[in-house]
């Protein structure tokens, strides 16, 4: 590697850089911060340093190849790339007040959402196996801490126990896979696979690696049947970490996902698309029913995040560039939603009894704060998929993919799942607006009054504004084919 | 590259007792053993490493991960004091089935892995071809490639480091517990003669 | 799939081939897995079997790189290793911090969360 | 004109019933009578003018679009010839009769706008119904009558009884329209209209030509047969018979008509006897083109007529309540109508149509007077011996019941309306063609017969004899005021001479320049003709048993009033039988009304709830929540379970691979 | 007026009354007399100037009129948005009947008044953006969003087990329509658009047309309801508040009636054809089977409901009659059905807003005391039962004599639908207004207020006038439904010809 090529390739990846450097500076200044404002400083340049790179990235459209063909950034890098920054962006933001009540003050957090974006970033921008495996990895491991932050907590532990060791075992099966795919194909890029696919005939071996490819990057996106750490991680974790979880390293592990079967395995369709196929109608289906049971809103939305998993694969299962656009929208959509929605919950807090998480306690919350409920009730309606709000549209343009392609049956059992699903996102809203009211909570912080509005106007919006958003991702869509 | 003749018996040997502690591993009832076992195991993976060639990440094995890793198991183990009569209840409630599905999967492996010739690999397709073993050692020829070609990994390998250190820290570093005596290295190097020596006439009979 | 297990039946016993070593390490992998689910007493053990299935994966690249006389496998089961080593530090911390929080690392004590 | 005959009683309707509470109850009566008053000089002007002019002044009067949908053109219009004519005049004259008499009978009443308002609209509606110039109109009348109907019978909606007999009225006249209606949808089908011009222009094109085999090629598919032209034509009028069933109260169909006497009693005059239950009879009269073309159809409208004929004059002679004789008597008379039309003798049906209005009318105030006179009693074994005390009634009474018997000398002009128009339908009977004419003829004579008895035997009850009332309603008796007897007085002439001055016009020698072709004959139908050349004893047979029923009336009641009593004891079965009116509503109770009932309720508990709910809905939603509970088990929170979890699916992908990546 | 996009004004007023009230931050009486007042007044100004639709309305051309169109949402998408003679009167009958909604709750809702008002303001939008659009992704937008402001209203304003009936109301319509949902993305790949004028030209292959049959039927059948899938329905009103059983009965249960025709009929004519023996066996079951279980009812909204469904029956029925009475008649009575039993949900609200029951047991004799309040529920009694000279004979004469025309044996059981809701209608009429005012609680009952004959006067006298002079109505439909026939024929006929030159080929 010439100094030409490290320095074109340093240009390329400079937002990763800029975050991976200002990850150790921040990590000097937390450590040599006064202890009692560490975590607010950190937190403060962290959120700067995130937004700055976001804005790095939408300014400066550096596209290319990098480090000998590791690393890619293209459309599809920066769609991903922008959800994955907002999403770590506004669940750090969404952490400052929370942080504040609960003693939740470690400088460490922020530094720790950093490395975890930058693996995500990088997972976004891998193109080969082994690139996808170290930046996993960064991402896992940062994950796993950041699960268990809350060290005296017993339920923050246990989340963080449960997630390291599926997670392990998940990376583990990946990294079988890889070898295997490594060891018939020869290579570890994505286009050179690619090339070692194409008319030649592929052998069973090939495929388990394949399968046990997908078991890792599925267990990271939480698809049926390897999501089962999610609920348990969901509810244990502390709740901005949960908000974390649920946008960001989703939008990273799909991309991943996605850039891997279309990029590397895009000759052999066939043979990933059944796999799809089935975890996807596995999500979709358990979303919709596990989640009525449910008290625990938090868990509540682990089980809805599976289903949305679910239904952006139905996307990815068509294998086109149309599916790709509707994962793509679907993504974006389901992210304004998730940080809606976490918003909400982090404003779940009574004078006395602090953050509360039972369903219950949002008992005529239409009653005691209207304007917020019907933000909520706007974003519970969206969740659900109906029209006109933002939900239906990622539902539209997935299914759309999904008909083109003739997965009929695939559509049909989406849409079925999707009206079971909208039971207990009907019994949220029912909650809040027929049931007699408790106590009112305290009044949601400005930060997550912000976020709450933000991702009312999108999800109510997407409508207006929609169309270029489809078109950026059809555009984003059009660079993997 | 792969063996034949005497070298293959030592690769029935090792791959023998790589399987076997790794049974032992996980059947073991005390975690100490079991930690013995993974140590074993690692060494005739280990030495399964070398005879393929690969003496380099042999040698690694042997180091970071029989040296560090397994022993940090250990460290775990003695540190966490386990009561060990309550590990034994209820073991293998699933184990039929599991084992059903689990050798469902086994032997799907073996017969796909074992009885399949690879035909890939055609040679001037790889990407960083082994140098002769002769002419430049095996672990000169990793030391070519991974500061040059694979330097984008390598640095992220050190961030995921970085983010190991951190997360060590953040989950099991203790504040001070007002009442715990530590010591204060500045303080102490900052000490000198004078200020801890402090010489006193005491006179007979009088104490201090 | 019979005639494959004849032809798995044919090999020279002295003739040891990637095969071979795929067999060892698919047998380390499925030990690894079982050592998860079937483990009820300690969770360290269920982190030891994660070591098993890393160590079968890098046999498997060890393996494959000196069958297409290709670096790159154990470019990558040296990257393996690092990190395997990073999640053990991370997963023993968790460990070591549920410990403090439960008292106990018994599998069928991480459980306060289900449903 | 004939806007104003029409519409003068609505505009009536309208002031009475939206302001008859502001402008008072006086002022209703008069507005509305005197509307009437006016239709009703207006319609004898429109008889004279169209019917008995010798030039053809018969017209369609358009008024409004109504529905015109693809080749469907339904307006409102007034239809004018002698059928309309005659009918303008029989409803205007009763209905400002009963308007008036109504003025004293319901002076009591505290709702007398209402109850005027409901009579005008009453009106309104049949004349709406008798000028009709379509099926469509005809079937807006229809079901208005029906309405006004329902409304009167229920006027006093105190009474549970009145309440239950104004629906039943309804619901089973909306039986008969349900045939009705498929009638109309049978008639468009076949002749493309339902405008009367065009289906009797058409109509002719069913009849095969001279000599010609009938058309074989379908034309209409009903209820999974196909039809030939005449067979097509059969079931439509089958079906437009059973509306005229229903409405005037015929064999099956009768069940309310007794009922409905629950309403005051102008209401049973006007609607009850004298305009509304013969509208079956002038829709079969109306609709005499096709009809005449289907032999099977008229057979059975005979049939239906005798058998009426005869059931209602049995089930008349064991009543008890004054009016319901009387209605029985109405049905009864309806039946022979019908088998006038039967065996094609239209012009007879319209004319005791015609006389029927007067005598029934006469009879129904005449009898409204007499619970009137004893403090709205009904039943006749608590009268007796009224004669003296309401003598204008009683000889009221006397004539309706003359009329009605048909008391005259054959072969003379001597005689009461009932008996030109009602021997005259005998007689017919016994020269006429139709296969079940004899059958008929038989029936009729037994109803002449019965029909003389309980008349009689209404009389003899209800004025001889001992009274039967309590003292203290026999003290208050007295004869009703002017203002009611004196419709009873018009009537009673019309009773007396409708049949004198008029039948030579509407079944007689003027019989083809009174009608002007508004009523439809066969060529070699020339019943007309004929029906004089009968046998002697025939001419007098209805004379003769009109005899025998007063002798055997005044011999039961006046000579031995014991007799009825121990005859119905001999003869128990038969008495209850007939008392209870054949068993009819025990028996659609049965049929019909429980078991609809009983299968509402199934179908809403089992069906809805049990099956379709039970299965549908909550089913899945039980289904679904057990399945979240399953779903929910399996998150057990075990480690373990959640590797063993992600084994399976390992597992299960790879075997999938297996057994599918090998093909 | 050309120029002026007035349908999308007519669809998107409602939605400035919803701005308006939005500031009205105040929990004073006079804050709520002003939010009612700015509802009706939206909803009266919204019915003006839909009227200028009907004005500026050419009776003779079939094809859609005041068209629209926009850029929107790219990918073969377009906002766009037109009336035919099918669906300009459902504009007019959805902006008509929003003031007497309004003011059904002006004195019975007094919880949340203000979320009340908004939910119905936007429920008038996206009602009138069904009947508008031309997408038929628009439609289905506004199709689906009905679902979010009624669930809210029953759910929020409803009686006793408004969760379980607002639950059954959105999942049920829910799932029915979702199916069509992938109907509408099949069609889209198939034809390349999802404008509804280029899909009407479009000629679905009659295999696929038969799919889609299915799943559009699927949608409207739910929405109709249509036996089996009506059970919805009668839970859905009994809990909604008046206003909510005026619209969902007035409006909403015609979407799918205007769905079927719009596009089960005339976009898959060789599938109606083939399939029309099933809509007409549901639909004679739904009449007989649903007039049969109201005689049996005892709650009187409930009891109005199941007729709702019977009628619907006529509807269905004459749709897939497919001929001018058929489809007329269906269209008609539709129309008329809207303002029947709105009308008679009127009617009920007005004992329930004073004796807050709606048993049927509860009541009797009330024409004592209210004699005009009797008279107007006999009206609409007597429209319910299609009593010629109201509005409610036309169409249901038109549909059963379409429905003659089609199939006699259908027509037959159809027809005695007539008996049966003369059964049920006046024994609801009978229990409750006729009989001894016995009952102590009713007698104090005052006749109908001011408000409540505003209500009910306008209503009764477009009955009475479509009775008898349906005309306007006709001439505005005619032009369009003679369209559809023709080319629904023209379609059976080609079809049946490819399908005679196929077999010859054999």
């Amino acid at each position: 590697m010439t100094v030409v090529e490290l320095t074109q390739s340093l240009n390329i990846a400079a937002p990763e850089l800029a975050l991976a450097v200002g990850s150790m500076v921040l990590l000097m200044i937390g450590v040599f911060a006064p202890k009692d404002s560490a975590n607010s400083t950190v937190t403060g340049l962290a959120v700067a340093l995130l937004i700055g790179v976001l804005g790095w990235m939408v300014f400066f459209d550096e596209q290319g190849t990098a480090f000998g063909g590791a690393f890619v950034q293209d459309a599809f890098a920066y769609f991903f790339k922008i959800l994955t920054l907002v999403g770590s962006i506004v669940a750090l933001v969404m952490s400052v007040g929370f942080a504040r009540e609960e003693k939740f003050d470690r400088f460490e957090f922020p530094i720790l959402i950093i490395l975890a974006t930058l693996g995500m970033m990088l997972m976004i921008s891998a193109t080969s196996l082994l690139s996808l495996y170290m930046a996993l990895e960064l991402q896992s491991l940062a994950l796993y801490v950041i699960a268990a932050i809350n060290r005296d907590s017993a339920r923050s532990t246990e989340a963080g126990l449960k997630y390291f060791v599926l997670g392990a075992l998940s990376s583990g099966m990946m990294l079988y896979g890889i070898s295997l795919v490594y060891g018939f194909t020869g290579h570890v890029g994505f286009t050179e696979i690619a090339a070692a696919l194409t008319g030649q005939e592929r052998s069973v071996g090939l495929l388990f690696g394949l399968a046990f490819l997908l078991t890792g990057l599925a267990f990271k996106i939480s698809a049926v049947p390897f999501h089962m750490w999610t609920p348990d991680v969901y509810e244990g974790a502390p709740t901005p970490v949960t908000a974390f979880f649920a946008a960001a390293p989703k939008m990273a592990a799909m991309a991943m996902l996605v850039r891997v079967v279309t990029d590397a395995f895009g000759t052999v369709t066939g043979d990933w698309q059944q796999i799809i196929i089935f975890i996807s109608i596995a999500s979709m289906a358990l979303g919709a029913v596990a989640a009525i049971g449910q008290n625990n809103i938090k868990r509540l939305m682990a089980y809805s995040s599976i289903g949305h998993m679910g239904y952006a694969l139905v996307g990815l299962a068509a294998g086109t560039v149309a599916g790709v656009q509707g994962v793509l929208v679907y993504m974006a959509i389901y992210l304004a939603m998730t940080l809606g929605t976490f918003a909400f919950i982090l404003a779940m807090r009574r004078k006395d009894e602090g953050n509360v998480e039972s369903i219950n306690d949002l008992a005529g919350y239409a009653q005691n704060n209207p304007l917020q409920a019907t933000v909520l009730t706007i974003l519970m309606f969206s969740l659900a998929g109906i029209p006109p709000l933002a939900g239906f549209w990622g539902k539209w343009y997935v299914f759309l993919a999904a008909v083109e392609a003739g997965l009929y049956p695939l559509a049909i059992i989406g849409v079925v799942a999707s009206v079971v699903g909208a039971f207990y996102y009907l019994r949220i809203i029912k909650i809040m607006w027929f049931d007699e009211p408790e106590s009112k909570f305290v009044s949601a912080a400005g930060e997550l009054r912000l976020v709450m509005g933000l991702s009312g106007i999108f999800v109510v919006g997407f409508i207006v504004f929609g169309g270029p958003i489809a078109a950026y991702a059809e555009n984003a869509a059009k660079a993997l084919f | 590259m792969l063996l034949t003749g005497l070298g293959a018996a030592f690769f029935y040997l090792f791959a023998f007792v790589a399987i076997a502690s790794a049974v032992m591993v996980i059947s073991a009832r005390n975690p100490v053993h079991s930690v013995l076992y993974l140590i074993l195991t690692f060494f005739n993976a280990a030495a399964l490493f070398i005879l393929t060639g690969a003496e380099f990440l042999g040698m690694i094995l042997l180091v970071v991960y029989i040296g560090a890793v397994a022993v940090l198991f250990l460290f775990v183990v003695m540190m966490l004091d386990v009561d060990f009569a309550s590990m034994k209840r209820g073991a293998l409630d699933y184990a039929p089935i599991g084992a059903m599905v689990g050798i469902v999967l086994a032997s799907e492996l073996l017969i796909v892995l074992g009885a399949q010739f690879i035909g890939v690999g055609q040679p001037g397709s790889v990407a960083s071809p082994t140098p002769d073993p002769l002419t430049r050692t095996n672990t000169a020829a990793l030391g070519d490639i991974i500061y040059t070609d694979y330097i984008f990994f390598f640095q992220i390998a050190g961030m995921v480091l970085l983010v190991a250190m951190i997360g060590a820290i953040v989950l099991t570093l203790r504040p001070t517990r007002p009442g715990v005596k530590r010591q204060n290295m500045g303080k102490q190097v900052a000490r000198k003669v004078e200020d801890s020596i402090d010489v006193v006439d005491v006179e007979t009979g009088k104490g201090l | 799939m019979w005639s494959m297990l004849k032809q798995a039946r044919g090999f020279d016993l002295m003739e040891i081939t990637i095969s071979h070593y795929l067999v060892v390490s698919a047998l380390l992998l499925v030990i690894g897995i079982f050592g998860i689910f079937l483990n009820k007493k300690n969770v360290i053990v269920i982190l030891m079997s994660v070591e098993l299935i890393l160590l079968a994966v890098n046999l498997n690249f060890v393996a494959f790189s000196a069958h297409l006389q290709d670096m790159v496998g154990q470019v990558f089961a040296l990257f393996v290793l690092t990190v395997a080593a990073a999640e053990a530090a991370i997963g023993l911390a968790i460990l070591v911090v549920f410990y403090r929080n439960r008292g106990s690392i018994a599998v069928e004590d991480v459980n306060m969360m289900k449903g | 004109m004939y806007h104003a005959i029409v519409f003068l009683p609505l505009l009536g309707a309208i002031v009475a019933g939206f302001g008859g509470r502001a402008i008072g109850a006086k002022a209703s009566e008069y507005i509305t009578s005197g509307f009437m008053v006016i239709a009703a000089i207006l319609s004898w002007v429109a008889f004279l003018t169209v019917a008995m002019a010798h030039d053809d002044h018969s017209a369609t009067v358009q008024v409004m679009r109504w529905i015109q949908v693809g080749s469907l053109d339904v307006n409102w219009a007034f239809r004018i010839d002698t059928l309309t004519a005659v009918m303008l005049v029989v409803v205007n004259t009763v209905s400002t009769l009963v308007h008036i008499y109504s003025i004293g009978y319901m002076h009591h009443d505290p709702h007398r706008p209402r109850f005027f308002a409901y009579l005008s609209l009453f009106t309104f509606a049949m004349l709406m119904l008798v000028t009709s110039d379509n099926l469509v109109q005809m079937f807006f009348g229809w079901e208005g009558v029906g309405l006004a109907s329902y409304l009167l019978i229920g006027f006093w909606y105190k009474k549970p009884s009145a309440n239950s007999a104004a629906m039943k009225a309804f619901i089973v006249n909306r039986v008969g329209d349900f045939g009705f209606a498929l009638g109309i949808f049978g008639v468009f089908v076949l002749f493309g209209s339902v405008n009367f011009d065009t289906i009797f222009a058409n109509a002719a094109t069913y009849l095969p030509a001279e000599g010609a085999e009938a058309s074989t090629d379908t034309v209409l598919t009903f209820l999974g047969y196909s039809l030939d032209k005449s067979h097509a034509l059969t079931v439509v009028c089958l079906l437009l018979f059973m509306g005229a069933m229903g409405k005037s109260a015929q064999f099956l169909l009768h069940t309310w008509l007794p009922d409905a006497m629950e309403g005051p009693t102008p209401v049973s005059a006007l609607i009850h006897a004298a305009t509304m239950v013969t509208a079956g009879v002038f829709l079969v009269a109306r609709m005499s083109p096709i009809f005449e073309l289907s032999q099977t159809a008229l057979t059975v409208v005979v049939i239906i007529g005798a058998t009426t004929a005869f059931f209602a004059a049995t089930v008349g002679l064991v009543q008890n309540d004054i009016k319901r004789v009387i209605a029985y008597s109405t049905c009864s008379q309806l039946g022979y109508m019908f088998v006038a039309l039967g065996i094609g003798a239209y012009g007879a049906a319209v004319f005791h149509l015609f006389t029927h209005a007067f005598f029934k009318a006469l009879l129904f105030l005449g009898a409204g007077s007499v619970i009137h006179a004893v403090s709205d009693e009904q039943d006749m074994r608590r009268m007796g011996g009224l004669r003296k005390l309401i003598p204008t009634t009683y000889w009221m009474m006397i004539i309706g019941t003359v009329a009605l018997t048909g008391v005259g000398i054959p072969g003379t002009l001597i005689g009461t309306a009932g008996f030109f128009s009602k021997d005259a339908i005998i007689e017919s009977a016994f020269v006429a063609q139709n296969s079940a004419a004899g059958y008929a003829f038989v029936m009729l004579v037994v109803a002449a017969l019965f029909t003389s008895f309980y008349s009689w035997r209404l009389i003899f009850m209800t004025f001889h004899g001992k009274p039967r009332a309590t003292a203290d309603v026999m003290h208050h008796v007295h004869d009703s005021p002017p203002v009611m007897l004196v419709p009873l007085f018009i009537l009673a002439v019309g009773a007396i001479l409708a049949g004198v001055v008029f039948h030579g016009y509407f079944f007689g020698h003027h019989y083809d320049e009174f009608w002007k072709g508004a009523l439809f004959t066969l060529p070699d139908n020339n019943i007309v003709d004929e029906f004089h050349n009968v046998p002697f004893l025939v001419k007098w047979s209805a004379t003769i048993v009109m005899l025998l029923g007063l002798l055997g009336a005044w011999y039961m009641y006046i000579r031995s009033p014991q007799t009825p009593a121990s005859l119905a004891a001999q003869h128990n079965g038969l008495y209850k039988f007939l008392l209870n009116k054949w068993y009819f509503d025990e028996l659609y109770d049965f049929l019909f009304v429980r078991p609809a009932k009983r299968l509402g309720s199934f179908l809403w508990k089992r069906g809805d709830g049990w099956l379709i709910d039970g299965f549908g809905p909550n089913n899945i939603a039980a289904r679904v929540s057990g399945l979240a509970q399953r779903a929910v088990k399996v998150q057990t929170g075990f480690l373990y379970h959640y590797a063993f979890a992600m084994l399976i699916g390992v597992a299960a992908l790879v075997t999938w691979i297996m057994l599918g990546g090998i093909h | 007026m050309d120029g002026m996009p007035i349908l999308s004004l007519v669809t998107f007023l409602p939605l400035v009354g919803v701005l308006v009230v939005l500031f009205i931050n105040d929990e004073t009486e006079a804050a709520k007399r002003n939010i009612r007042m700015v509802a009706l007044l939206t909803t009266i100004f919204t019915f003006l100037v839909s009227l200028m639709i009907w004005v500026g309305f050419d009776n003779s051309n079939p094809g859609f009129q005041f068209v629209e169109e926009a850029e929107w949402l790219g990918g073969g998408l377009t906002y766009r948005m037109g009336v035919d003679g099918i669906s300009m009167l459902f504009v007019i009958l959805t902006t008509f009947l929003m003031p007497f909604c309004i003011l059904a709750g002006w004195e019975s809702v007094t919880k949340r008044l203000k979320a009340y008002m908004i939910a119905f303001l936007i429920l008038e939008t996206l009602m009138i953006g069904v009947f508008t659009a031309l997408d038929i992704v628009l439609f289905y937008v506004f199709f689906e969003a009905g679902l979010i402001p009624m669930f809210i209203i029953i759910g929020v304003w409803g009686g006793a087990r408004r969760v379980y009936a607002s639950f059954k109301f959105f999942l049920y319509t829910l799932l029915g329509s979702v199916l069509m949902l992938i109907a509408i993305m099949a069609m889209y790949w198939e034809a390349g658009t999802t404008s509804i004028p280029a899909l009407l030209e479009y000629d679905f292959s009659p295999e696929m047309q038969f799919w889609l049959w299915l799943a559009f039927f699927a949608s409207f059948a739910v929405k109709m309801p249509m036996w089996p899938v009506h059970t919805w329905l009668p839970d859905a009103h009994v809990e909604a508040p008046t206003a909510g059983s005026v619209i969902l009965a007035g409006v909403l249960l015609k979407l799918g009636g205007y769905g079927l025709i719009r596009f089960s009929l005339s976009m898959f004519p060789v599938a109606s054809a083939d399939l029309a023996w099933l809509v007409f066996a549901l639909s004679c079951i739904a009449i007989i089977y649903t007039s049969l279980v109201a005689m049996m009812q005892e709650d009187m909204k409930k009891l109005i409901a199941y007729s709702s469904v019977a009628h619907m029956g006529f509807v269905t029925m004459g749709i897939f009659a497919a001929n001018e009475q058929g489809l007329q008649g269906a269209i008609f009575q539709m129309l008329s059905h809207g303002l029947v039993s709105g009308a008679l949900f009127i009617c009920v609200g007005v004992v329930y807003d004073r004796m807050h029951t709606r048993e049927i047991a509860a009541y009797g004799g009330l024409v004592h005391n209210m004699p005009k309040y009797a008279l107007m529920f006999m009206l609409f009694t007597m429209a319910n039962v299609g009593l010629p000279g109201t509005s409610g004979f036309v169409g249901e004469f038109l549909t059963l004599m379409g429905m003659f025309r089609a199939n006699t044996w259908f027509a037959f059981f159809a027809t005695s639908g007539v008996i049966l809701s003369a059964c049920y209608a006046l024994w609801l009429y009978r229990r409750v207004i006729f009989g001894a005012l016995e009952k102590e609680s009713l007698k104090a009952l005052l006749d109908l207020s001011g408000r409540e004959k505003a209500m009910l006067y306008p209503l009764a006298a477009l009955t009475v006038f479509f009775g008898v002079y349906p005309a306007p109505v006709f001439d505005v439909i005619s032009a369009s439904v003679d369209a559809l026939v023709t080319n629904y024929e023209a379609a059976n006929e080609a079809a049946k010809a490819a399908m005679d030159v196929a077999l010859n080929a054999k």
